[in-house]
C-alpha cells in the first residue's frame, strides 16, 4: 500500500469517485488550473476536463447554492469552499437549499453533494482562517456532518460522503493534511456515516475528540498510562452529526468518565452536544463531571499565539486528571 | 488615450406589443393560433379566479396566508408558455398562474398556501422545483440546474421567476454572473410588480430597469410590458430559443402591477394610494387580451361566459378535492429528512414524537416511559 | 401603568430611545411607511423621519453590513431582519463584522448596535417563518443573544439592548407578541443583560426555559404541583449568551433534577449548552439525568401540524416526573 | 410600442491620461504641484520597496504570509490621494500603500502580516477601517459609514477598494444598490488586477468592465488605467468631490495588474504565462510616472536617488522597529472582545486560560486545579 500525506488522500479519493462515476463533478474557487490553494483538487481539471472540474467565481452562496441545483438536476457535485470561515457567506444557501431540498420536494430531488472545506488553526493563518463551526451544521437540521483525523480514514469518508445520498458537510482540519502520512490501499474502502471509532482501549476514562485534536488526544492518552498508569480509552467522533451517541454511552458506562476535546468555542459547540448525550445515555455510570477541552468563547487569536491556544495533549491530561480524581 | 463613453457589449430592448386598448403592434405580434390565445386566457382567468376564491377563503379562515398574483397573469403565463414538460421551472411563491399553466393541480395549491406539507407532492411529468419563500434564494438553484444541462448535454432550459424586491439581493446578482460566465441556458424573469411587501420600486433601487442590470453581467436584457400577453410570449421565446441553442441566459424584466395586497396578512392602504391601484387597473393584462381576442374574433361572449363557468367548475372540483384531503397528517414530520436511512438518533427522536403524538391526539396525558 | 401586548411594548421602547438618544436608528425592511409586518416600527417614521427610521432594500446582508458601518461611525443602529429564517443571508456580516469589528479594531469602533428578528413557531407561518436558532449566535463569539418572555421584560430588555455597548441578537418570540398584556411602566427600566430570572420558587426540581417556552413551562409548574406535588422552580434564561450558570447551579444545586426547554433543534442547542453547564457547576448534586424537552433534529413541520411539535406543557411535565423518579 | 434600445441614466466613462511612455493628455492633465508629484513618486517607490523586502523577509521566515500589490501602487495611492484625514477609508487586504498613504506605519503593518494582533492598532487622527480578510465582507460596511454620514451630516465621504473578484461577491452588488438608493457619499474602488487568485478576469465575469455595473445599481461608473497615477487622482478627485458636495456613489474600475504571487502562499506560474506578465512590466505604473516626472523635470537622477534612499532608510528604521516589538503577547487573547466588562463566564474562561498559559510559558506541565 502507498504511503501518503491527507491531501494526497483525499486527491485520490476525488479522482476515483470522478473516474467512476460521470455524474460527479467538482466546483470551487481556484480547483482548476490552480488545484485548489491546499492543492487537494490537484491535476482534476487536466484528467476530468472543464465540464467536470469547474472553478466558479468569487461567490460562496453562488457556489453552494448552484451545487443544489446541480444536484437537484442529477449531478454528484463535490463543492470546495475555499476556508471554512467563508462558508458564512454560503449559510443561507446551505440552510435553505442544501439542508432542504430533499425534504421540501418530498423526496422528489436527491441532495447529493459534499461540500469541502479546511477548518481549524494551527498553520498560522490571517484572520478568519483558522475557525472549527462545525456545531452551526451539526445543529442545522437535513445535513451530515463529517471530519477525518488522517489519511485513510480521509479518502474513505470522502468516499463516503460522495456516495451519500444526502448534502454533507466534509471538514478538513487543514493542520494535518500534510502532518503525516499513512499507508492507503489503492482501492477504495468503505464507511458507514454516523460511526465513531475505539482508536484505542481503555478502561478509566473516555477521551472523545475529532480531526486534528486526535492526535493531542491519543498523546494525552500515552501521557496519562505512561505517567500516571491511567488507560484511556480515545474515540473518534468522525461523524459529527448523525453522532453515534451509542458507542459514546457503551465507553463511558465503561469507564464513568469522560473529556471531550475540540477547537471550536465552547458555548453551544459539540462539546456540549457531547455532554448532554453522555448524560442522557449513560447518566447513572457517571463518577464526575463530563469535562470540555475545547476552543473559548473568543475569537480565534491572531497566529503568533495562536499554539497557546488550541488544545494540546496537557490540557487533555489535566482535566482527564481531575475527573479520576474527582 | 482621452475620455470617452463606452458602452457594454449586451443592450437592452424594451417590448410592448398590445396597447391598453388591446391592439398589437402588426409585425411584432406572435401571431399565435385560436386555440393557443383561448388556451391562455382561460389560463390568465383561472389564476385570477382561483386567486379571488382563495382571498375568500382566507377571510373565512379556510385558507392560510397566501400571495395573490392579481394583475401579474400575463407576466406569469407569458413566461412559461414556451416552456417543454422537459424544460424547469423555478417558481417564486406568487406563481399561481404559471404553476397551474405547468401542471400544478388547484387542490395541490390549496393544501400547500393552507399548510400542507403534501402541498409540494411536485406533479409527475414535468421538471419543478418547489418554491421557497425565501426570497432570491431560489435563484442561484435555478442556474446549477442550467449549468447542469451544459454539464449534461440537454438540450433543456430553466426558467425563473423572482420580484423586483428579490433582484436586490446578493443571490440574485450571484447568479446573473454565474449564468453568464457559465453561458447557462436560463431565462432570468423579474416580475416587477412595484413593490416588495411595502416598499416601491423607486426606494428598491434607484435604476429605472431592473433590465438594465443584464449588459452588466453580460446578458442581453429585455425590459417588457408585463401586462401584455403577446409581448411577454414574444419575449420569453425568444430567451428559451437562444438558451436551448447553446445563447445563453437572458435576463427579462416583465414591468406589471401588485394589485391586490401583499399576502392575506398585509394592508396595502397603509402604504399605497388608490389611484395608483386604479392607474394600474387601466392596464389590466386579461381586459387588454379580451379586447385583442374579441377584435380578431378569436372571444365573443358566448365562448367568455363558458370559459368562466369551465374555470368555476374546476376551482369548484379542486376545492372539493382540497376539503377531502385537507386532514392534517402529523404523523409524517420526520419523513423525507434524509434519503438514506434515517440516523439512529433521528428514529429515536422519531419515536419519542410519534408516542407524545399518539397520547396528544388520543387527548390522552403524557405519562412518563 | 398602562397595560399593553409585547408588540406595544417593544414600540415602546423603540419610540423612547429613538426621542432620547439622536444617535439612535432603526432600519430594516418594511420598518417604514409600513411600521414592520409585525407592527413593532408603527408610527415611528412619521414621528423621526426618514433619517432615523430607514426602509432598507430586500437585502440582509446588506442591512447588517450598513448597520455595522454606521455603528462604526458613532449611530446606535437597531436592525429588523423580518423573520429570524431570513438572518442567514447575513449570517457573514453578523460573524465577520457586527461579532468581529469591536475587536479587529482593538476597541476604536464600538459596533453598538441591534439586529432584532421576530423567531419561534405557533402563527401558522410558511416555511423558513418559524425556526429557532438562537443557538447559531449563542456559538458566535463576540455577540449577545437576549430573548424576551413578555411585554415588560420586552421593553426593558430591548431598552438595555440598545444601552449594551455591544452587539446584541434580539430575538422575539413571535408566539406572544399580542398572546397578552402586561403592565408597563412609562418610565423605562434598566435590566442587566447576563442575567436569569427565577420566575417561580420551587425546591424538587429546575426548569429552565425561555422566550415563548415560559408559558407552557409555568403551566407545567403548575400542574406539577397541583397533580403531582412537585414543587418545580423556574427559570427565565432572558439572556442566552452570556448564560447566568450562577443562578443555574444554585437552582440546580438546591432540586437536584432540571429540565431545559426550548424550540429549537435539539443537537448542539441552548438545551445542550444548559445541560454541558449544570454537568460542570453541580454535577454533585445532581440526582436525575438533566432533561432535554426541544424541537427535533428536522425541519419546522408546516403549520397545519406544528401544534403537535412544539414542546408543550405535558411534554414538560413527563420529562419532569422522569426526572423525579429516576 | 414597438420594440427598441434603451439605456440606462449613468454612463461610464473611460479614461487615461499617461501612455506608456509617460506623455500625459495636454487637457486632462490634473497639474499636480511639483511636491505633490513627488510626494505621490515617493509614496509609490515606498510601496514597492516595502513590497520587496517583505517578500525577502517571507522567504527568509521572518514574515507571515502576505498579498504583495507590485503593480497597484497608482491604483492604491491614487485612490486615496484626495481624501481627508476624516475621511473614511475602508480597504481591501492588498492596500499597503494606500494605507501607507494614509498614515499607517510600517513596523505595523509588518506586525500585522506577521500575525500580530497589535497591528491593528489603529492609526490616530484618521477614520479608517481595519481590513477584514474576507473578500467583499467590507464593502457593506463602507456603506454604512458613508449612509451614517448623510444621517449625522457631515461632509465627509468614504473611499473602499476591493478586487475584481470582490465584485462577484453578492455583498458588493447589494452596497452598490444601498449606495445608490441612499445616496451615500461614496466611492467604490475596484481594483482589477486581472485575477482572483488563479482566476482570470475573464473566468470572472463576462463583462469586459466591472465598470458597467455602475449604471446597473445608478450611479456613474469610470472605467481607469490603473497604471496611471493621474488618471487615478483624476477619476478619484472627480468622485469624492462629487460624494462630498451630495451627488452620490460613484464606481471606478482601476484597471492594473498583480504582478507578484497572490500571496507568498501562491505559485502564479501554475496558472498564467510569463508573457502576460511581461506585457504588463511595460505598462509597469511606476516606470511611466517616472518619465513624465522626469520630462517634466520634477525629477532627476539625484532626486531619485535621494528618494530610494530616504525610502529604504524609512523601511530599515520600519523593520527595526518591528524587530522590537515582535514579541508574542498571547496574554490578550481575550481583550477586546466586549465594549462592556467582560462576561463572568468569558472571565472564568480567561482565567482557565491564564493559567494554562503561565504553565506553557515556564515550560511546566499542568497540574489539575
Ligand atoms: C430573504 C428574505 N427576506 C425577507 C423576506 C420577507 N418577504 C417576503 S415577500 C417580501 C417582498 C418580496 O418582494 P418582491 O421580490 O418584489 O416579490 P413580490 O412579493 O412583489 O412578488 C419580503 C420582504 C423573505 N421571504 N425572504
Ligand atoms: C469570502 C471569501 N472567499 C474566499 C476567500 C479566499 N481568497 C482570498 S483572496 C481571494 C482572491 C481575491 O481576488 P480579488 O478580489 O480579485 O482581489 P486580489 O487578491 O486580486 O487583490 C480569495 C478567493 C476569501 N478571503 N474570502
Ligand atoms: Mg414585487
Ligand atoms: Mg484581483
Amino acid at each position: 500500500m502507498p504511503k501518503m500525506n491527507m491531501a494526497r488522500a483525499l486527491n485520490l479519493a476525488l479522482k476515483q469517485n470522478l473516474a467512476s462515476d460521470p455524474t460527479v463533478v467538482v466546483m470551487g474557487e481556484d480547483v482548476g488550473v490552480d488545484g485548489g490553494v491546499f492543492r487537494i483538487t490537484k491535476g482534476l481539471l487536466e484528467e476530468f476536463g472543464p465540464k467536470r472540474v469547474m472553478d466558479s467565481p468569487l461567490a460562496e452562496a453562488g457556489i453552494i447554492g448552484t451545487a443544489v441545483g446541480m444536484a437537484a438536476a442529477g449531478l454528484k457535485p463535490v463543492a470546495e469552499i475555499q476556508f471554512s470561515g467563508f462558508t458564512y457567506q454560503a449559510f443561507h444557501q446551505i440552510e435553505q437549499n442544501m439542508a432542504r431540498l430533499h425534504n421540501r420536494s418530498r423526496g422528489r430531488y436527491k441532495v447529493q453533494m459534499v461540500m469541502r472545506a479546511p477548518y481549524g488553526g494551527g498553520i498560522r493563518a490571517v484572520e478568519h482562517h483558522s475557525e472549527s463551526r462545525e456545531a452551526y451544521w451539526a445543529h442545522t437540521p437535513g445535513l451530515k456532518v463529517v471530519i477525518p483525523s488522517g489519511p485513510r480514514l480521509a479518502r474513505s469518508l470522502l468516499h463516503a460522503a460522495i456516495h451519500d445520498p444526502d448534502p454533507v458537510i466534509f471538514y478538513e482540519p487543514k493542520a494535518i493534511y500534510r502532518a503525516f502520512k499513512e499507508e492507503v490501499p489503492e482501492e477504495p474502502e468503505a464507511f458507514e456515516i454516523g460511526k465513531a471509532r475505539v482508536v484505542r482501549v481503555g478502561s478509566d476514562i473516555t477521551l472523545i475528540a475529532y480531526g486534528a485534536m486526535i492526535r493531542p488526544t491519543l498523546e494525552a492518552a500515552d501521557d496519562l498510562e505512561e505517567t500516571h498508569g491511567i488507560r484511556a480509552e480515545v474515540i473518534d467522533l468522525i461523524s459529527i452529526w448523525p453522532m453515534d451517541t451509542e458507542t459514546l454511552a457503551a465507553s463511558v458506562s465503561k469507564t464513568g468518565r469522560a473529556v471531550v476535546v475540540h477547537e471550536g468555542p465552547r458555548s453551544c459547540g459539540i462539546g456540549a452536544e457531547v455532554v448532554a448525550r453522555i448524560n442522557e445515555s449513560a447518566f447513572a455510570h457517571l463518577e464526575a463531571p463530563v469535562a470540555r477541552v475545547t476552543g473559548y468563547d473568543i475569537h480565534f487569536p491572531f497566529f503568533q499565539v495562536e499554539r497557546f491556544y488550541l488544545p494540546d495533549s496537557e490540557a487533555v491530561v489535566e482535566s482527564a486528571l481531575e475527573a479520576v480524581n474527582y | 488615450m482621452p475620455r470617452k463613453t463606452i458602452v457594454p457589449e449586451n443592450t437592452v430592448d424594451e417590448l410592448s406589443i398590445l396597447d391598453e386598448e388591446g391592439r398589437a403592434d402588426a409585425e411584432l405580434d406572435p401571431k399565435m393560433d385560436r386555440d393557443s390565445l383561448l388556451k391562455v386566457y382561460q389560463a390568465m382567468v383561472k389564476a385570477r379566479t382561483l386567486d379571488d376564491r382563495m382571498i375568500t377563503m382566507q377571510r373565512q379562515g379556510q385558507m392560510g396566508t397566501f400571495a395573490p398574483g392579481r394583475g401579474q397573469e400575463a407576466a406569469q403565463i407569458g413566461s412559461v408558455y414556451s416552456l417543454r414538460p422537459t424544460d424547469w421551472f423555478a417558481p417564486s411563491y406568487r406563481s399561481f398562474g404559471a404553476q397551474m399553466w405547468r401542471g400544478w393541480a388547484i387542490d395541490q395549491l390549496m393544501m400547500l398556501w393552507d399548510g400542507y406539507f403534501e402541498g409540494f407532492d411536485l406533479p409527475e411529468g414535468i421538471n419543478d422545483l418547489p418554491f421557497s419563500i425565501v426570497i432570491g434564494c431560489h435563484v442561484p438553484l435555478a442556474t446549477g440546474v442550467a449549468m447542469a444541462q451544459t454539464c449534461q448535454g440537454t438540450d433543456s432550459v430553466v426558467l425563473t421567476n423572482f420580484g423586483d424586491g428579490a433582484s436586490s439581493e446578493g443571490d440574485v446578482s450571484e447568479s446573473l454572473n454565474f449564468a453568464a460566465v457559465h453561458n447557462a441556458p436560463i431565462v432570468f424573469i423579474c416580475e416587477n410588480n412595484g413593490y416588495a411587501i411595502s416598499l416601491p420600486f423607486e426606494k428598491q433601487t434607484k435604476i429605472k430597469s431592473i433590465a438594465h442590470r443584464a449588459p452588466a453581467f453580460g446578458m442581453p436584457g429585455m425590459r417588457v410590458d408585463g401586462n401584455d400577453i403577446l409581448a411577454m410570449v414574444s419575449a420569453t421565446k425568444e430567451a428559451i430559443d437562444r438558451a436551448r441553442s447553446g445563447g445563453g441566459p437572458t435576463l427579462i424584466e416583465a414591468v406589471t402591477f401588485r394589485m391586490e395586497m401583499h399576502t392575506t396578512a398585509d394592508d396595502p392602504t397603509v402604504y399605497r394610494a388608490d389611484n395608483e391601484v386604479a392607474r394600474w387597473t387601466a392596464r389590466d393584462p386579461i381586459s387588454r387580451f379580451e379586447k385583442y381576442l374579441l377584435a380578431s374574433g378569436v372571444l365573443d361572449a358566448s365562448i367568455k361566459t363558458r370559459i368562466a363557468s369551465d374555470v368555476d367548475e374546476e376551482i369548484r372540483l379542486g376545492r372539493e378535492k382540497f376539503k377531502q384531503r385537507a386532514k392534517p397528517n402529523a404523523q409524517e414530520v420526520f419523513d423525507y429528512m434524509y434519503a438514506a436511512d434515517m440516523p439512529p438518533e433521528l428514529k429515536a427522536q422519531k419515536n419519542e414524537y410519534l408516542r407524545k403524538l399518539a397520547a396528544r391526539l388520543a387527548g390522552k396525558k403524557l405519562t412518563p416511559v
